[in-house]
């Protein structure tokens, strides 16, 4: 492999990812200073554009509703683990960033007069958990498309520069003023494999999640968390990775989201008997539990036997029952899909359907300023974190359908708002000669590698392990199990085939890059999920199956210490809502 | 070094089959418009001449082909009303395969109308013996 | 529910077999032609092209290259041409097809190929920003603005569009010169031109009534058909045409 | 600094409307040639003996008739500039250099007046009765 070429870009602002949370940013940075947007997709293929139901606003078009019962719903949904400070500022800037979105241009669906339409959605409520609440905006079933085509489109109109398809392998940080902070991002080029240089006085992470490390998930190939590795790999700590939200209803094998609006429509999950399995589990709400309690229900069935299908590892949504006018009017997405992908038809046979890896709730650790901590109490100054990358935290120890989409556009516009006043006053941070080198040497060692071991053969076992190990069931053992399994495919990593040997598109290279960084994510989620020992939201220990405020009403946050990995934990911020049972 | 490797062949449907004959029938008439036009000037210089070349069109050869361009044109033309259909009636483009198989069904229709009676023209009085 | 004990354990059941794709291989660094190359794949009945082109690169020749993300029709990134018809690899199911024969996979045409199945877009992203695809309104709003449900079904359909490129590169009027708009572009502008919100539909308008415009549509349907996601797009550019036509949207 | 361009030859925005207009005219004409070509068609391929029967008498017996005359002129007319036209598209459509689709357009458009020229000036300076020596081809009435 001949030396690649180093090239080097200066910009007041640099923003790693265009999703939903990246181009909201840049909107706000775009019109004062000089703006680069990196991506490793084109913008519009951001996974953003896969959200169906909505997008959290409490703004009252069609019933009673207010900022502050949506801050109390997101901190009881996230199990107290929220910070409330964050959740109110969720909650109240809600009402702006639809307007801001209505205003971009975005096709809300609309009330008969005229104002934006919203629907139910699980978990929101009105006062206090009185009655299911309308708070969802939403446009069609396609409201994260429309989000991210709306951005996208308002990115063009204001002449925002995008790199598409680099990847951003590396952050560059120096001391400045006797302080670490980021100076650069190191990226490729996939269609030359250069290597760019960009020099920012702000930088912005906004890279999405890491759904990869599990086998089943609803997230995209690229979703392998690039942006939170880097970060770690900094030495820089990761907060509360052990909570991974699992959604009940993803197509069998697949993943692909079927939205909750099925169940919401009255669909019914089923076991191979036949039988309405969550009777049992939650006796009054039944099929609308909270998603966690859902998805535990359904693994539980298919450990015990009771699975569908002729491994036996599947539960099914029955919608036989509903009139297929009404399957066709209010879902019309979740029956193509089946239709398409399992080839069933939802009219007359239930839906295969088993919990798929959806969603972070954890990430870079962020204030409400979306700065980047670099411990409990400081920040990285220039340094700033928003979307599923992040964590603020506001969704805790489990999100609320329909408040993702929300906190893309109050973080990803704080973000970009607080970076603008930042760069506004701050000078560039000097670029150190070498900056390129790490990113060099990792791509040669990769790319002039001999070795024997396939990538997807590695991501694989990794994928079986988490999924086995590390899902909606932990427990000490499994935990153990997948750290093993972890070491060990981390050892046959370093004798790696990369066969594709040139420099043009090279993607093979860039999965085996990219298989790095879920190593590194899935172990600090294996490891976090270890040293909290009690159940809480998406996390949920067998060995230690009840919430324990006493001990663990904290985060966690993971720091790399050489090849180790240190837990700490970090206080929750409380405002109004003292901790209370989670009961729906 | 070519950039642009050619692969295999588009495989569209009704409507892209549709234009690609509207688009050679187009050339072909135009083309024997372009014949047509000067061989019918000829009556202004001289009838005689005109009469030989107009006999030309009389044998069976020449009959024959004259039998495909009115195929060419039947089908050039109700596809052309296809084409504005399409363009100005609401449900034009709805039912543009609908409309195709008309078209073909009308030409067909028409030209089995017309054929016999021009073949008979042209053999029962060939020009031959004049 | 009786029947769905019987019918699970037929869901799934779906038996593995092996097809032959027949992949068009192209690298601007070293090779000097295209070239077709064939490889056996065993996939599983509810597998996608998607899925054997992922099985051919995991398992068998790491540097075929294609692009994707979401591998479920929503992102956009796997237009490709299969079986000689443009599609998205993710949605199409490998029993869908014809598998006596092998399957024929290739990049969309008109664009030039960078590598393999990856082609360069920039083309038709600029022809897409050429449309201005964005709302323009004067107006300073402090709440939303307002529209109705009729006013909002206007445009719906062509809000739908992922820019995935398949119908633009079916059009046989692009591949002849490549400057020809394209049905993508007339579709994002559709999708601004009857929003009601919006005031720059003249704008618009005036651009897609260029020498490289909406005029140079010969309604071939092949956009309509290729488009992933059941736009009718010939309709789409009938009606910009109308609207051009009468001056108005 | 190094900027990454986006080679692209830029469209060609002129003759505005002229498309559109373009467009309207081949609809427009198409619809009429319709009636002008089927017309033409019945009368001399299909009526009474057909093509058997064509020769300077009846083409002449025609033109006698100003109706026919008018018929014939306007059908050349919208005919000549409805394929014009149309094979400007598909000039424009394949030609690949400029000069060549220049050169090419430039010529149809002189073959098409030319024969507009030509053709018009038949039928309206036609004499059904010219000073022939074959008398033979004339139509029944000059005799
Ligand atoms: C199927 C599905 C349905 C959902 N439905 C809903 C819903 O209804 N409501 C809701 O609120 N939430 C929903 N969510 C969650 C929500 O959509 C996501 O959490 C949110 O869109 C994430 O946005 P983002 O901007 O952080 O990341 P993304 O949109 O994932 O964007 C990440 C960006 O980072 C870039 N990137 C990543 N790595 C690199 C790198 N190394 N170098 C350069 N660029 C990089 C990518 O190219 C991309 O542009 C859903 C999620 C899924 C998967
Ligand atoms: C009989 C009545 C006719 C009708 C209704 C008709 C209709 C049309 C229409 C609507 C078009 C435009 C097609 C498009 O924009 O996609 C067209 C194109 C064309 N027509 Fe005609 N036409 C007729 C006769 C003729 C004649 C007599 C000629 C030859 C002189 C001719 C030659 C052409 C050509 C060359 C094209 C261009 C084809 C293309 O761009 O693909 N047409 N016709
Ligand atoms: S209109 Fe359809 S085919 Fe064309 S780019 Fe959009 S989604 Fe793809
Ligand atoms: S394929 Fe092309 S010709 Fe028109 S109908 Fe579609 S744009
Ligand atoms: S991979 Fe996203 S559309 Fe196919």
């Amino acid at each position: 492999m001949s030396k690649p070429k180093v090239h080097n870009h200066q910009h007041d602002v640099v923003i790693v990812g265009a999703g939903g949370a990246g181009m909201r940013a840049a909107i706000e940075t775009g019109p004062h200073v000089t703006t680069a947007v990196i991506s490793k997709l084109f913008p519009t293929r951001s996974h953003t554009g896969a959200a169906q139901g909505g997008m959290a606003a409490a703004l009252a078009n069609v019933e009673e509703d207010n900022w502050e019962w949506h801050t109390f719903d997101t901190v009881k949904g996230g199990d107290y683990l929220v910070d409330q400070d964050a959740a109110e500022i969720l909650a109240k800037e809600s009402v702006q960033a639809v307007i801001d979105l209505e205003n971009m241009g975005l096709p809300f669906n609309r009330t008969p007069d005229g104002k934006i339409d919203q629907r139910r959605f699980g978990g929101h409520t009105r006062d206090h958990g009185k009655a299911p609440v309308r708070r969802s905006c939403y446009a069609a079933d396609r409201t994260g498309h429309m989000i991210l085509q709306t951005l996208y489109q308002n990115c063009v109109r204001l002449g925002i520069e995008f790199f598409s398809e680099f990847y951003v392998l590396d952050l560059i940080m120096n001391t400045v003023d006797g302080e670490e902070r980021p100076s650069a991002v190191v990226a490729y080029e996939l269609a030359t494999g250069e290597i760019h240089i960009f020099q920012g006085k702000s930088i912005i992470f906004a890279t999405g999640g890491f759904g990869k490390i599990f086998k089943t998930t609803s997230n995209a190939h690229t979703l392998t968390g690039d942006g939170v590795g880097i970060i770690w790999r900094k030495g820089l700590p990761l907060e509360d990775m052990e909570f991974y939200q699992f959604h009940p209803t993803g197509l069998a094998g697949l993943g692909i989201l079927l939205s909750e609006a099925a169940r919401g429509e009255g669909a019914i999950l089923r076991n191979a008997s036949g039988e309405r399995f969550m009777e049992r589990y939650a006796p009054t709400i039944k099929d609308l539990a909270p998603r966690d309690m859902v998805a535990r229900a359904m693994a539980n069935e298919v450990r015990e036997g009771r699975g569908a299908g002729p491994h036996k590892d599947y539960v099914l949504l029955d919608l036989t029952h509903l009139p297929p006018e009404v399957i066709d009017a209010k879902l019309p997405d979740i029956t193509e899909f089946a239709r398409t992908y399992l080839g069933v038809e939802p009219y007359t046979e239930p839906v295969p359907v088993f919990p798929t890896a959806h969603y972070a709730m954890g990430g870079i650790p962020t204030n409400v300023k979306a700065e980047v901590l670099r411990n409990n109490k400081k920040v990285v100054p220039g340094l700033y974190a928003a979307g599923e990358c992040a964590c603020v935290s506001v969704h805790g120890a489990n999100r609320l359908g329909t408040n993702s989409l929300l906190d893309i556009n109050v973080f990803g516009k704080r973000a970009g708002i607080y970076a603008v006043e930042y760069a506004k006053k701050a000078k560039h941070v000097p670029v150190p000669k070498d900056a390129a080198q790490g990113v060099l040497d990792l791509l040669e060692e990769m790319q002039n590698s001999t070795g024997t071991e396939k990538i997807a053969v590695l991501r694989k076992e990794l994928q079986d392990t988490m999924d086995k190990n590390a899902q909606v069931y932990r427990t000490e053992e499994s935990l153990d199990e997948a750290l093993e399994v972890i070491a060990g495919l981390r050892k046959r990593y370093k004798n790696i085939q990369v066969q594709d040997k040139g420099a043009r598109f090279n993607t093979d290279l860039l999965e085996a890059v990219e298989l790095g960084f879920l190593f590194d994510l899935a172990e600090v989620l294996v490891v976090t999920s270890k040293e909290r020992r009690e159940s809480r939201g998406g996390h949920f220990r067998e060995d230690y199956p009840t919430r324990n405020d006493e001990k663990f009403m904290v985060h966690s946050m993971a720091y790399k210490n050489g090849k180790k990995i240190k837990v700490d934990w970090k206080p929750v911020v409380i405002t109004n809502y003292p901790p209370m049972e989670r009961k729906y | 070094m070519p950039t642009k490797p050619t692969g295999t062949l588009y495989r569209g449907k009704t409507g892209m089959w549709s234009w690609v004959l509207h688009r050679i029938t187009g050339v072909a008439i135009f083309f024997f418009l372009l014949v047509h036009t000067l061989d019918t000037a000829l009556v202004r210089l001289d009838p005689a001449a005109y009469n030989e070349v107009i006999a030309t069109y009389k044998t069976p050869i020449i009959g024959l082909a004259e039998l495909g361009l009115v195929a060419a044109i039947l089908f050039h033309a109700l596809n052309g009303v296809r084409i504005i259909l399409i363009d100005f009636w609401r449900k034009g483009t709805k039912y543009q395969n609908l409309m195709f198989w008309i078209v073909i069904g009308l030409a067909i229709l028409i030209f089995a109308g017309f054929a016999p009676r021009h073949l008979a023209n042209v053999f029962s009085h060939l020009p031959v013996g004049k | 529910m009786s029947t769905a004990v019987a019918e699970t354990t037929e869901i799934g059941v779906v038996p593995s077999f092996t097809v032959t794709l027949f992949v068009r291989r192209f690298s601007k660094e070293d090779d000097l032609e295209a070239r077709w190359e064939d490889f056996d794949v065993t996939v599983h009945g509810t597998d996608r092209v998607l899925d054997a082109l992922h099985k051919i690169k995991w398992e068998q020749d790491g540097s075929l290259s294609f692009r994707r993300s979401c591998a479920h029709g929503v992102c956009g990134s796997d237009a490709m041409r299969i079986n000689g018809r443009n599609r998205l690899a993710c949605k199409t199911l490998i029993k869908d097809l014809d598998i006596t024969e092998p399957i024929y996979v290739e990049p969309i045409k008109g664009l030039e190929v960078e590598k393999d199945l990856i082609v360069n877009m920039e083309p038709f992203y600029q022809a897409f920003k050429d449309v201005k695809p964005f709302l323009i309104a004067t107006d300073k709003p402090k709440a939303e603005r307002l529209q109705s449900p009729e006013e909002r079904a206007r445009f719906d359909m062509t809000t739908k569009c992922i820019l995935c490129a398949a119908c633009t590169s079916s059009c046989p009027v692009f591949w002849t010169d490549g400057q020809y708009f394209g049905p993508a572009a007339i579709v994002n502008a559709h999708r601004f031109i009857f929003d009601s919100r919006d005031e720059a539909a003249d704008v618009r308008l005036e651009i897609l009534n260029d020498k490289e415009g909406v005029w140079r549509c010969r309604t071939t349907f092949n956009c309509t058909e290729a488009c992933p996601r059941g736009i009718e797009v010939t309709r789409a550019i009938a009606e910009v045409k109308q609207a051009i036509l009468r001056g108005k949207p | 600094m190094v900027t990454i361009e986006t080679p692209r030859s830029p469209r060609t925005r002129k003759s505005a409307n002229r498309e559109k207009w373009a467009w309207l005219f081949m609809r427009a004409s198409g619809v009429v040639l319709i009636v002008l070509i089927f017309g033409h068609l019945f009368v001399n391929l299909f009526l009474g003996e057909g093509i058997k029967a064509i020769d300077f008498a009846f083409v002449a017996g025609k033109w006698a008739n100003p109706f026919w005359q008018v018929w014939d002129t306007l059908m050349l007319w919208l005919a000549l500039i409805h394929g014009t036209n149309g094979m400007r598209t598909l000039v424009n459509d394949y030609s690949e250099r400029e000069g060549i689709r220049k050169f090419l357009n430039a010529s149809l458009w002189t073959v098409c007046i030319l024969l507009i020229v030509l053709g018009t000036l038949v039928t309206t300076t036609f004499d059904p009765c010219p000073d022939t020596s074959v008398v033979d081809a004339l139509p029944q009435f000059c005799k």
